[in-house]
């Protein structure tokens, strides 16, 4: 299983928090992402984690692995 | 080196006295520190909410204050900021840094704030009077 | 604004709390603050002495601070200053500089403390073992 | 008269804190020095005032002007 999670307004406009996807063999942060959201496009400005680290959309995940996209933060 | 994410209000120069009493006295010459506070803007913003991604939120300061310990000369660092349910006035955040001297104090605490701005995962989102908006 | 030059020792995080009481609450969405602490050198330095030159001394800390609030975008400005006998780990100066956003509270903040070290008129004089010696 | 007025190091090498001269006339700076201190040389990295406010050597004072001279300073 991996594990997805959606923060802020990211969260809203996907209308889930977290999900786990089952999975064969390793998919890249942008195949994760297609598979969580229905093949919807990955929005451009939208950043992404892997294991709580910045990461690109090629980078290869699998089973274990938490992946995570959100907005651009606005902290501070 | 402290970092926490809290949930609760604090007082930034109060946390600032009592994480100074836990470091040796007459060590650093010098601190640099950055408070944000949530501003005021009148009727329209009642309050806000800062969501933060638990984990990931801790180890990317974390990760910020290893760096500004290897690349300035500095002997301490501290940052504490504030997520969930707050008020106008309400401090959100606290960087600092201590050093023998004032350049390398000033220079890592600008560089901590400005990670942290930029890329430390905190989402602000203010209640108005029509209701709710994620800042941009 | 304030400048103030003290012989008593002051705590210069209770300092901002007093100052900041006395602003408007959630004006000021950024404070950038730098506080100089007497180092302990170990036993070779006992103690410190500052002088000044009364009068002169505070106003070029109102002047470099009059300076401060027309180049910047700042709101507020403090400098807190020690002057006569110090012992190791008492503050000597403390400055702050209070703006809506964190950039220009940062540029102040570092003027100040670069002006006063560069040009205010205060004397260090070290109390050593072997008698006294004035700082270079 | 002019009030003449040495800090810190230089107070203790003149051996004098503050004295009064009688002028008859306007003084440079410079002058103001060498009335004061017996016309020693003006050291080089000496700084001055006048009525408080940072001077050059060349600045003329009158009586009521109050003249200072410190050496490079350490604050902060």
């Amino acid at each position: 299983m991996i594990t997805v999670k959606f923060f802020a307004s990211l969260r809203e406009q996907v209308g889930k928090g977290e999900i786990q996807l089952d999975v064969a063999e390793p998919l890249s942060v942008a195949q994760v992402w297609a598979q969580a959201c229905d093949n919807a496009p990955l929005p451009s400005h939208i950043l992404m984690a892997v294991n709580m680290e910045y990461s690109d959309q090629n980078r290869l995940v699998d089973a274990g692995d938490e992946v995570a996209f959100f907005p651009p933060v606005t902290g501070g | 080196m402290k970092v926490e994410v809290t949930p609760n209000e604090f007082n930034p120069w109060t946390s600032l006295q009592v994480y100074e009493d836990s470091l040796v006295a007459g060590k650093c010459g010098a601190v640099a520190t950055f408070v944000g506070t949530m501003r005021d803007e009148g009727e329209t913003v009642q309050g806000m909410f800062l969501e933060h991604y638990p984990g990931m939120t801790e180890n990317y300061l974390l990760s910020i204050s290893d760096t500004a310990l290897q690349r300035w000369d500095i002997l301490d660092t501290l940052i504490i900021h504030r997520v969930g349910n707050m008020l106008p006035g309400d401090t959100i955040v606290l960087v600092a840094a201590w050093a023998a001297h004032r350049a390398p104090a000033f220079e890592a605490c600008r560089f901590l704030i400005e990670e942290l701005k930029s890329k430390a995962p905190f989402w602000k989102r203010e209640s108005l009077d029509e209701g709710e908006r994620w800042l941009k």
